[in-house]
């Protein structure tokens, strides 16, 4: 395989991307051969002029006075994210999130420490009890998600480890 | 009962048709123009009928069509739903000589009703109160302050061969009257070369009240209460409710016995609503539609009962299946139109509705023809949908109202739904503090722009 | 009133809530499982918290996580809705402890109603028809002779040890008793070994009747009628209705006010049903729910009520919006249950929702988390609706869930819609006449190969 | 394998990933061969993953008893179909088709007859109204659509010329 050749492709697929969204088409498919014969077989359909987004539904498009798609501040929206990111630790419960052992203690850890598997990284205090979270695997700490004190979800990510 | 009604309509209206008789075990013929191949109530019927090409003049309003299309499917009866024919004496006439049963009155009420002066005339004499005012030209100063004393102040000069404003003057008290007449008189003299003038009771601030009519053919008469409609942009109305907020039980009772009376007296058929303005607890009566109302919902929500069922029987000839001591309104609703409109330009937005996901639960009813993918034809009416939600008082529904609205999704096309988010913003809608200009004077302060 | 309500349910009832807290003005919560991140009343939360992992035991029956998304949230209520915790009385016990408002029943009152035979014995101290039987073993013949006299033929011979058909035995009248007893005692012996057997009244076509009960701190305990929930398959409800066809106005007003009454003497608080057997006029404790049942909506659309918004009211403090004498039942409903199942087979079918279009029009209402996209997720229980039909009569109430089932649009996945079409095509279940065995053997019979 | 056909291959599918997004397609197929012929395949949807088709609802996917979406019979149903073919004589008005001017006269045409524009091809009644229909352009009668005495919709095909 050459790279021009790739290059090609893709932008033979991009041109025919762009057929499609022009022509509002369901469906275009093509059959190549370069061969001796030198073949092409197009299909354009229009089955699906008016492909409904399968996303989940947000009230009322045009803005309604009531802010129930975009939730006034819901203190959990923002980590939900990042969570897919493959580096992160994501909590294990919803709770609190203490960095340090104690008030006034040092933190647990801090952004470039090496840590190794099992080593508390944090607490995460859910009806008053602590949490000793460990870390899932060794590695360095490349940042700290959350802040002392925080609330969170399940699966909200509380730290990169790389 | 009948086998088979043609429906002569098209829209939410077909289907809120449809759905009755369909419960009631009526095969229903959809008679469509070739726009609204696609239209829910087609795709559902048991039996349709293309009976001409979109423009309404061609295919809706095509009397030799739709009598064709009865005798082509057997239809024993037609229900013309509102708009288009539902309204033509024509059509009652000639549906009627066919041998078909046409749900609505006769070609003589039509015309009755469809005339304002004899509309207005007919009631009057039947007891149902109208605008009162000189019964003709005023010439002199003394014979306008002598009927200006009788209706009460404030009265209306009007130039009698006036229109749009022009030639009417307002006398607050007796001390305003001279003055007045002879403002109006110089601006009509000017305005349209006549100067006569004639008084009328003034209403600054009416609401628009209608009465609910229901008749059988057995002599029975009921009323079913009234509808507030009072918040209108160009006449046209956008939200409309029941009980009505400022009416009371006692005059609720008297002006619906007076209006039951008023058509048990000429001997009308079917459903009617008796249009009123109304000020200070006094009616004055504006027209009578002669057919099914758009914003029938809230009555059926108020009172339980299904008003097209009821139509379709008393059509048959069957009596109504409720006597007016069994009419007890329980709780308020509210109905919202919802046209493919931009909400703040209102011009119309035909296009294809992408999703379309209607609310839900307790006390929440959706009367809509349209469906994901659907294609609103250019060719008709903006309305696409009435969202009619029930309570049991006017707190609850609007509480309810606010939820349902925040759960309907309409996209693909602009909608009037935000207006209502909007509306329900105000305090004076919100307490129902509302006159027939409120809408309008509120749409212009909300966009100075315009 | 509340400020904030945590909702620790999911699917329709968790929708179900948060429209009443909306209607109330109360925030709602969602507490839901990192599984349910896209279900319609997440998305429509003004605040959601993820409690867990798919699984239920981590996530909707984890209490540690569920108290500290109220703390953290800063929720002063819990709403449990049905199953999952709504029955857990150390929840509730927790939950209050934590001082936060659980809107149920306390912890004693879901501890005493969840042990069979404590709540047997508590409801017959408290006059509430139970089974009768004798009250322990019988040894002689003539005991026997003398108990089922008492309770009157047909009577069963139940082995004390026994279970599951065996070593039961049914006299139709006192000649049959002697062999009745024999038979029982012998198989007793051979499958248990032990002969010990008792008697039970025979109730050989029972329907299901449940009575609903709602009751305030401030002594208020009314009953909301009954519901007919007959139609089961393996012990699933399917289909309920209200009034019960076969119910009688005096046998809803006797049996609903001993149900309240033992409530109020107990000192019950919320929402809560009592189930009975009923056979020829007769009401047979089952047991207790002391929750919210998946079928109130039927109860709710009879007596035209919110009772989930009366749950909260009561959880507050606030008394009961009506008394016994506002509670007049009006007209029909009927409830189905549409589950994500095979309509024959009734295996699970999840899977994603390509269209929905729900039902709309007069006297419809559909309660469903579902919408045109969404991944009905896997981990839980297969109901994804429930469409609710209410008519001035049971005719009409039928009539307009046929149409109503007609014009319903799922697809995407498999679902008991179907299964309901068929069922209206019966004329046992037209004319309200099944017990709780019906749908097991027309099932059967439908199904020979099953 | 190497390590530059991988990193090529990878570029190539996130290339399309990009297309596919950017374009809001629901699929892409593609098969590639560089061998001898050099084979070529691609397949573009617009039916997103859970392409909602956005035709006209039918009740209840699995078949209802009520039977809505199959209407019963329905008179006019047939004939809606073929009103596409561009040969075809479209009715101008919903009503009862007559072949002949009178009963036991000779058709107006029979398949195989010239016509010429405006000569009348057949008559729809409509209100005891007999509307004869004039051939809307000169041509050959290739078929006839429909039977004497049958009802029509407006746009129901009655003939095609050729």
């Amino acid at each position: 395989m050459n790279n021009d050749k790739t290059d090609a492709d893709i932008a033979f697929v991009r041109a025919l991307a762009q057929i499609l969204n022009e022509n509002n088409l369901g469906e275009i498919e093509v059959e190549r051969e370069f061969g001796e014969d030198d073949e092409l077989k197009v299909r354009l359909s229009r089955s699906a002029p008016a492909a409904v987004q399968p996303a989940a539904p947000s009230p009322i498009v045009s803005a309604p006075p009531l802010a129930v798609s975009a939730p006034p501040s819901a203190p959990f929206e923002a980590e939900a994210a990042p969570a897919v990111d493959a580096a992160a630790v994501p909590s294990p419960m919803v709770g609190t999130v203490y960095l340090a052992p104690e008030p006034n203690a040092d933190n647990f850890v801090k952004v470039g420490d090496t840590v190794t598997q099992g080593q508390t990284i944090l607490i995460v205090e859910a009806m008053k009890t602590m949490n000793q979270i460990p870390a899932p695997r060794s590695g360095t700490i490349t940042s700290i998600l959350v802040e002392d004190g925080e609330p969170v979800e399940f699966g909200s990510p509380l730290m990169l480890i790389s | 009962m009948f086998d088979k009604i043609l429906i002569a309509n098209r829209g939410e209206i077909a289907l809120r048709i449809q759905r009755a008789c369909r419960e009631m075990g009526i095969k229903a013929v959809a008679a469509h123009s070739s726009a609204d191949v696609d239209a829910m109530h087609v795709r559902l019927a048991e039996e349709s009928v293309c009976i001409g090409p979109p423009k309404a003049a061609d295919s809706y309003l095509n009397i030799p069509a739709l009598i064709t299309a009865c005798e082509l499917t057997g239809a024993q009866a037609v229900h013309p739903g509102y708009g288009f024919l539902s309204e033509n004496a024509n059509f009652s006439r000639i549906v009627s000589e066919h041998n078909i049963a046409f749900i609505g009155p006769t070609a003589e009420h039509i015309t009755m009703m469809g005339d304002k002066i004899t509309a207005k005339d007919t009631m009057k004499r039947l007891g149902v109160p109208v605008v009162p005012g000189s019964d003709g030209a005023i010439r002199e100063d003394d014979e306008a302050k002598r009927v200006a004393s009788e209706i009460g102040y404030p009265v209306l000069v009007k130039a009698a061969s006036g229109g749009g404003g022009r030639g009417m003057k307002v006398a607050e008290t007796e001390a305003d009257l001279s003055n007045a007449l002879s403002t109006a008189r110089t601006e009509a003299k000017a305005g349209f070369g006549d100067e006569t003038v004639y008084l009328e009771k003034y209403l600054g601030k009416p609401r628009h009240i209608e009465i609910q009519i229901m008749a059988d053919s057995h002599g029975n008469v009921v009323h079913l209460g009234e509808r507030d409609c009072s918040l209108q942009r160009r006449h046209q109305k956008v939200l409309e409710e029941a009980p009505g907020p400022c009416i009371t039980d006692a005059e609720r009772a008297e002006i619906g016995a007076r209006c039951a009376n008023a058509l048990k007296e000429i001997g009308y058929l079917g459903a009617g609503t008796i249009e009123f303005l109304y000020e200070n607890g006094e009616f004055y009566f504006i027209e009578m539609n002669t057919r099914l109302q758009v914003e029938h919902p809230v009555t059926e929500m108020v009172y339980g009962v299904d008003l097209v069922r009821e139509q379709i029987r008393v059509a048959y000839g069957e009596e109504l299946s409720f006597k007016q001591e069994d009419l007890v309104p329980n709780g308020h609703a509210i109905e919202c139109r919802i046209n493919a409109e931009d909400p703040h330009t209102f011009a119309p937005s035909p296009g294809t509705i992408q999703r379309y996901h209607p609310p839900g639960g307790l006390g929440v009813r959706m009367d809509s023809g349209i469906y994901a993918g659907y294609k609103i034809p250019p060719y008709y009416d903006s309305l696409i949908g009435k969202l009619i939600v029930h309570g049991r008082d006017r707190p609850e529904c609007v509480a309810r109202l606010r939820r349902a609205l925040a759960e309907t999704i309409i996209d693909g096309v602009e909608t009037t739904a935000p207006l209502f988010h909007a509306l329900l913003d105000s305090p004076d809608v919100v307490s129902g503090d509302y006159d027939i200009h409120w809408l309008e004077h509120w749409l212009s302060a909300k966009l100075p722009g315009e």
